[in-house]
């Protein structure tokens, strides 16, 4: 009896998960069909391009704030972290310049620099949210804040900017790439594939979901709770890092400005791929997804010029709010 | 000691290129005169929008008993009642840059040229560019400032034929402008000539061209003479062939007259408008101050 | 009489699973019917279509013999009809007061009358002869306080219907017998008590009639007269069932684990015992007593001093992998917030504890599959679908897929807090031989358990605990349920004295 | 037996209560030390008064804020939503002038104007949130965005401004008031003394804790979910038009940058005021003190001039997390 009844049910599920699994594909694939209405260049090798390399920068950094969601956090942070980390990784290669002249060790080391300042910046966050206990909101607020008025402080005020040969040395790591495709498109791609595989195939992403899910449940289950509650926000901190390495060589500078509104942006696109707010369940792929989805709104926008630009930010919202309900009607109707 | 005298500075904070260099000129004035005039003290405040200066303001009348206000307004209207205020109590007011939305309450007022910054760009493209030519403009953040440049960049360039493509809202920022830039690219195939409106945006948008490879095809107009842009003009970047002043230092020049004012009887009332220029590679040296950050 | 609650040919599916199949059913004023099953037979089920939680997919209710539907449970409530769940249904960061009348608030005026209500959950409670202070958070009471609670508001909200759904599962002896009191006396008043428990002695105590469910379709319903705890039991299970508990197996002689002089600040002091291999150890004590509070000590759940040594190695404490590292391992009696992450699969439950099992750097996917097959047939689990969410698996089955987990994890010590919670008899069965077949093969088993015939039954020797310390420790024949009470209550009146 | 242990345990409880509880107040407290120190105008009547006042606007919103995020909600538009309602409200009060003239009747349908707009706005948020159930995160992220930019639109891309003359007989509900305590902070008073009420010793308050903390246990125990979920936007949504109400006569005037980052500080306030994030406990006049922790740190960052304003957020950022360090610290030691 169990085994007859059991056969509808599994394939009921299979029919009815592609439903709340593409609502946020759908909507993905519906701009992608208007912006090609809109514009004849909107499929142009080109514009893919360059949403896609821009795109990589929240991109990357959605992608550990996927685990950090997953595992019941958030961080606000992220935005004026990634100023920060850029403001310190400009400094640094200035200073090298004297002692390591411009060339590949110069752009090493300024990787290294923006890699490690990333991690002590997750780890800082990390360390106050898992070991101190305190919200993560108020903890990754208050550190928005610090990190934002550091960078312009670093900055006096101004840009930080980084010498213009070494700039001009450095600037291939965000034009460049191989066989057509620009690196930060690869280094996103490496990213997202990563994260996919440590989400849904290692203890660690298994561990994200059950801290967020029930921290009891994972504590009695010989979960380091702590542990991974810091890892989450030691692997975001390194993102930012990396999402920084991508971001400098592209402007050359940094200022109190740079990354405002990121970790909204970065939010929202883990939400709308699909990953729950509270924890307990998370996705890589559908976070990608959200952050096509939030670049292509901005690139249409761009190219339609529809109505008064003053209204871009309604249809945004309207949009964003649109594809969640999409996913979510996909969702009850299963 | 009786006679320590204090002036209270409020300006917007540094949240993009030309409010960084206003940050500095102040600061660096503020040093510079407490050097100077050992019986002068200053409060500087900055804020990130209206309510917040009108704080900062409320708090340095009541607890810092200033004696002279100078003030960036973050924006007019919302500026105008408590600065009122402040005159009404006896207290010498500056206003800079952006004026009040009624006359007369400042004592001295110095301040940069918004419609002018916006015509003598204008100018210049009407008269460098040839009917039906195209441009495309990138705007600031929406504000009433960033509207009076518009219209009278736009009022200096009717009749002469140039095709305005475009406006979108860079919001004084290199990534959004990089970005608009971008999709402006990939939407017109022919542009000749780009108003940026501020060179933190023209940054962006020249990364953007020369990422496309159509240097050769336009040119790009900033504004307000940011060092990297200027050093560029130097050197002769032909993407570059000119930009219109509005110097930060204007807070510099009404900060002193300020303290001027209160230590000696010399009168300094009136108002100081800082027309703006157009830079060319000529002059463009005058205007390089490489220790700013701006 | 004729019934104040009727169910015809009630049908329930969850998606395209059925899984009552046409029950009938009725409930007189002033009885006590049970309704009795296996795990995963449905009751829980049945119960919440009465009480108006769920709709039954076919069939009709009859309510004062008309029939009626209950768009919601308050449309239920409003008929009086009033359910206590088998699952906590109480919001923990809420005091217990503000449990009790949640959705049914006194008022003075425009206000809340808090006085009021604290002082009638107070009289409640002590009804219940529970002594929980209407103003402490749930979230710092007992289980069995909390089930009490539960209890208490079911009761305050006088119903003509009342369906408990096994609410002595978490309760000892001692806090049963007051509870079927208070089911006496309601009886008495006319309400209808519809009752479940895989207790049978309980139900052959307080029941005027019974009705077996076995898997989801209407067996019989009978007078309790004549119906023996014996004939229940096989008409559940629909087999001949064997002597309860296997024979016992003598442990070996060597210590591996040895506490000493374990406190944990506020709940238990200084406890020592030893446990040999191959031994199953029962701890025995009124509710309270402190032992699931010691067992957490030992495993490093609760900040704890003292020493515990596996193996002759002290092991790190105040860390549950390490202890785990040493293979010891620790069964919550709590498994709807310590132990299943009920929004997740059944696989994903099945391997948390033991994840390092299934591959250092990817998850064996293939692996877990296996693991789960197993789990199901070594344990009976019963699952409709093998992705289904642990959540809506029976109460029952849950805590065999807890005992599935636990003992994945391949432990040298295991200690299962509540082993039998909710578990129907036949399954009961197997994990006592499951319990056996471990000390056999030379493992070591701690049994905490409130149930005196299951630590009677299956421990070669038996720590009694009273008021968070040891009381003392009985083995061999001395093992009565009469010693373990004098044990449990001798300490009660010496520290009550000293106090 | 019971009644012996849990003896010990009412009075720990009754012992630490105040520590954990006066974790705020100890902050607010150590500040106001602080500023008298700094200054000797920090207590003077005027300082006091600015300060209160100008609390008025988030306290206002925080108060409402307390219920939603009691309740396990969130609102990120209630900024924008208030630089909407101020729009709305100047514009309606600009076109009636010729109609109902300058006076009593103009002042009061602008108040009617703000509240309606409120509690539109909140019933739109609490419509999506509660019934069409998207999550309230994206919601009112997406309403941010649409509010911002339909207010910018309105003043197009400038600033609306209310006419001078009805601004002049408007002014006094912001700068007097009665028996020397500005109107501002009366009505910031008045509302938090209701919402203390409503929360503490009314049933809506108490559903609006059991929602937060266990939904499901709400819904079985006959509380009516949706309806207490909508009633926290809602009355979030009239509290921000009461808000505007104040805030109008004080500036004059509405655009794109009004309210920018209230939410946050709204938020922010809420934590630090001890309300759990997570929904399932609130306390009103917690968050009372939180505001005014908040206005505190900005006002005593006026009165020293102790560094470089680049700081400023440096030092704001790391009083927050003190101040709730403070109370965590009460928490774990009970
Ligand atoms: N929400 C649900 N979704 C899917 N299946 C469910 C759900 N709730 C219950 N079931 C299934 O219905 C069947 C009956 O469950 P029910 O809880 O009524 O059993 P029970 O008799 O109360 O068992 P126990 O003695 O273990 O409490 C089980 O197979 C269970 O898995
Ligand atoms: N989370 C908690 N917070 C505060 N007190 C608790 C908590 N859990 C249990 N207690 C208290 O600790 C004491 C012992 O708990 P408990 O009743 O679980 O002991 P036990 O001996 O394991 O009994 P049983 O397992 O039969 O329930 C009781 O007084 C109880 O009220
Ligand atoms: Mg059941
Ligand atoms: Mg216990």
């Amino acid at each position: 009896m169990t085994d007859t009844t059991a056969a509808p049910q599994a394939t009921s599920r299979r029919r009815s998960l592609p439903l709340h699994v593409l609502g946020p594909v759908l909507a993905l694939i519906a701009l992608i069909v208007l912006g090609a209405m809109l514009n004849s260049n909107f499929l142009s090798y080109a514009n893919v391009t360059n949403v896609l390399a821009r795109s990589a920068f929240i991109g990357i950094i959605a992608v550990g704030m996927t685990f950090v969601i997953t595992g019941g956090g958030i961080d606000l942070s992220v935005g004026s972290m990634a100023a920060f980390i850029a403001g310190v990784m400009i400094m640094a290669m200035n200073a090298l310049i004297p002692t390591l002249g411009i060339g590949v060790p110069l752009v090493l080391a300024g990787m290294g620099v923006a890699l490690l300042t990333g991690l002590a910046a997750g780890m800082l966050n990390g360390f106050l949210i898992a070991k101190v206990r305190i919200e993560a909101f108020i903890v990754t607020l208050g550190a928005m804040g610090v990190y934002r008025s550091l960078t312009t402080w670093l900055a006096d005020g101004g840009t930080l900017s980084l010498d213009f040969d070494a700039r001009t040395f450095y600037r291939p790591v965000y034009y460049d790439g191989i066989l057509g495709i620009a690196w930060p498109i690869i280094v996103f791609a490496l990213v997202a594939i990563l994260g996919e595989l440590a989400m849904r195939k290692t203890p660690f992403g298994r561990h994200c979901a059950s801290l967020g899910a029930n921290e009891q449940v994972a504590k009695y289950s010989a979960v380091k709770v702590d542990r991974v509650r810091m890892g989450t926000y030691v692997l975001l901190g390194v993102l930012v890092g990396v999402a920084t390495i991508m971001y400098v060589p592209r402007l050359g500078s940094a200022s109190g400005s740079t990354g405002v509104l990121w970790e909204l942006e970065a939010i929202a696109a883990v939400i709308i791929g699909g990953t729950l707010l509270k924890g307990g369940f998370g996705r890589v792929w559908g976070t990608v997804i959200g952050v096509l989805i939030l670049s292509l709104i901005d690139n249409i926008l761009n190219l339609a010029s529809i109505v008064s630009p003053y209204l871009n930010g309604t249809i945004q919202g309207v949009i964003v709010i649109l594809a969640v309900v999409l996913q979510r009607q996909g969702k009850s109707a299963e | 000691q009786e006679d320590t005298m204090t002036i209270g500075v409020a300006i917007p904070s540094a949240t993009h290129g030309f409010m960084g260099g206003l940050n500095y000129h102040a600061q660096a004035s503020i040093e510079r005169l407490e050097e100077t005039y050992p019986q002068l003290d200053f409060v500087l405040a900055t804020a990130g929008d209206a309510g917040t200066m009108v704080n900062d303001i409320e708090d340095m009348v009541a607890t810092r008993g200033i004696d002279a206000l100078v003030v960036l307004p973050f924006e007019s209207e919302p500026l105008t009642g408590p600065v009122q205020s402040v005159k009404e109590q006896g207290i010498w007011v500056t206003v800079v840059d952006r004026g009040l939305s009624v006359e007369g309450i400042e004592d001295l007022y110095v301040a940069g040229d918004n419609p002018g910054f916006g015509r003598v760009a204008g100018e210049y493209f009407a008269e460098t560019l040839s009917e039906g030519d195209n441009i495309v403009v990138l705007r600031g953040i929406p504000t009433t400032l960033d509207n009076e440049r518009v219209e009278a960049f736009q009022a200096a360039i009717e009749g002469s034929g140039i095709n305005v493509l475009d406006m979108q809202h860079g919001n004084w920022n290199r990534d959004d402008a990089f970005n608009v830039m971008q999709d402006f690219l990939s939407k017109y195939e022919d542009i000749d000539a780009v108003w940026a409106a501020d060179d933190d945006m023209a940054i962006g948008a020249l990364e953007a061209i020369s990422q496309a490879g159509r240097n050769e095809e336009m040119w790009v107009v900033g504004g307000a003479g940011m060092k990297q842009i200027i050093k560029r003009m130097m050197e002769g970047d032909p993407m570059l062939p000119v930009n219109v002043t509005y110097p930060p230092a204007q807070i510099a020049t009404a900060i002193e007259l300020t303290a001027l004012g209160l230590v000696s009887p010399t009168p300094v009332s009136g108002r100081f408008i800082i027309g703006s220029q157009i830079i060319t590679q000529e002059n463009a040296e005058q205007f390089y101050f490489p220790d700013s950050p701006f | 009489m004729t019934a104040i609650l009727e169910a015809r040919g009630i049908t329930r599916a969850f998606g395209p699973i059925r899984v009552l199949h046409g029950v009938d059913f009725s409930l007189i004023p002033g009885e006590v019917h049970a309704l009795i099953g296996e795990n995963g037979a449905g009751k829980s089920t049945t119960m919440k279509i009465l009480g108006g939680y769920l709709a039954p997919t076919e069939g009709e209710l009859l309510l004062d013999g008309r029939p009626v539907r209950f768009a919601d449970q308050r449309e239920a409530e409003d008929a009086g009809i009033l359910m206590i769940h088998q699952e906590f249904n109480l919001a923990l960061q809420l005091t217990v007061e503000e449990n009790i009348f949640l959705g049914r608030e006194k008022m003075r005026g425009p206000f809340l009358d808090k006085k009021a209500m604290r002082e009638e959950a107070r009289d409640l409670l002590a009804r219940l002869d529970c002594h929980a202070d209407p103003r402490t958070p749930i979230r710092d009471l007992s289980v069995p306080n909390r089930q009490m609670v539960e209890i208490a508001r079911a009761l305050g909200r006088n119903a003509r219907v009342l369906i408990m759904d096994e609410p002595t599962a978490v309760l000892t002896a001692r806090e049963t017998d007051v509870l079927l009191e208070q089911i006496a006396r309601l009886k008495a008043q006319g309400t209808a008590i519809l009752y479940t428990s895989h207790k049978l002695d309980e139900i052959a105590r307080i029941a005027d009639r019974v009705t077996v469910l076995r898997d989801g379709a209407h067996i019989t319903t009978r007078p309790a007269e004549g119906f023996s705890e014996h004939a229940m039991a096989e008409t559940m299970v629909g087999r001949e069932l064997s002597d309860l508990f296997p024979p016992k197996v003598p442990a070996r002689d060597d210590v591996v684990l040895q506490v000493e002089g374990l406190t944990v600040p506020g709940r238990v002091r200084d406890a020592s015992f030893t446990l040999r291999r191959g031994e199953v150890l029962g701890f025995a004590g009124l509710v309270g007593a402190g032992r699931t509070e010691l067992m957490e000590g030992i495993v490093g759940l609760r900040p704890a001093t003292g020493l515990v040594r596996v193996n002759g190695q002290t092991i790190k404490p105040n860390s549950v992998r390490a202890a785990r590292e040493a293979g010891l391992v620790y069964l919550t009696e709590d498994r709807k917030e310590k132990g299943l992450l009920l929004t997740k699969s059944l696989t994903e439950n099945l391997t948390l504890l033991a994840l390092d099992r299934f591959g250092r750097i990817f998850i064996d996917k293939k692996a877990e599959d296996t693991a789960l097959t197993n789990a199901i047939s070594d344990f009976d689990i019963r699952v409709n679908d093998r992705d289904m969410l642990a959540g809506s698996l029976s109460g029952g089955n849950q805590q065999k897929l807890l005992l599935a987990k636990t003992m994945l994890a391949e432990p040298q010590i295991v200690i299962i807090d509540e082993p039998t919670r909710g578990i129907d008899i036949g399954t009961k069965q197997q994990i006592y031989e499951f319990i056996a077949a471990l000390a056999a093969a030379g493992k070591s088993v701690i049994v905490v358990s409130s149930e005196l015939t299951e630590v009677i039954g299956l421990a070669d020797r038996v720590v009694v605990m009273g008021r968070g310390h040891i009381a003392g420790e009985l083995s061999g024949d001395a093992i009565t349920e009469d010693a373990i009470l004098r044990r449990a209550m001798g300490v009660d009146e010496l520290t009550g004295a000293s106090a």
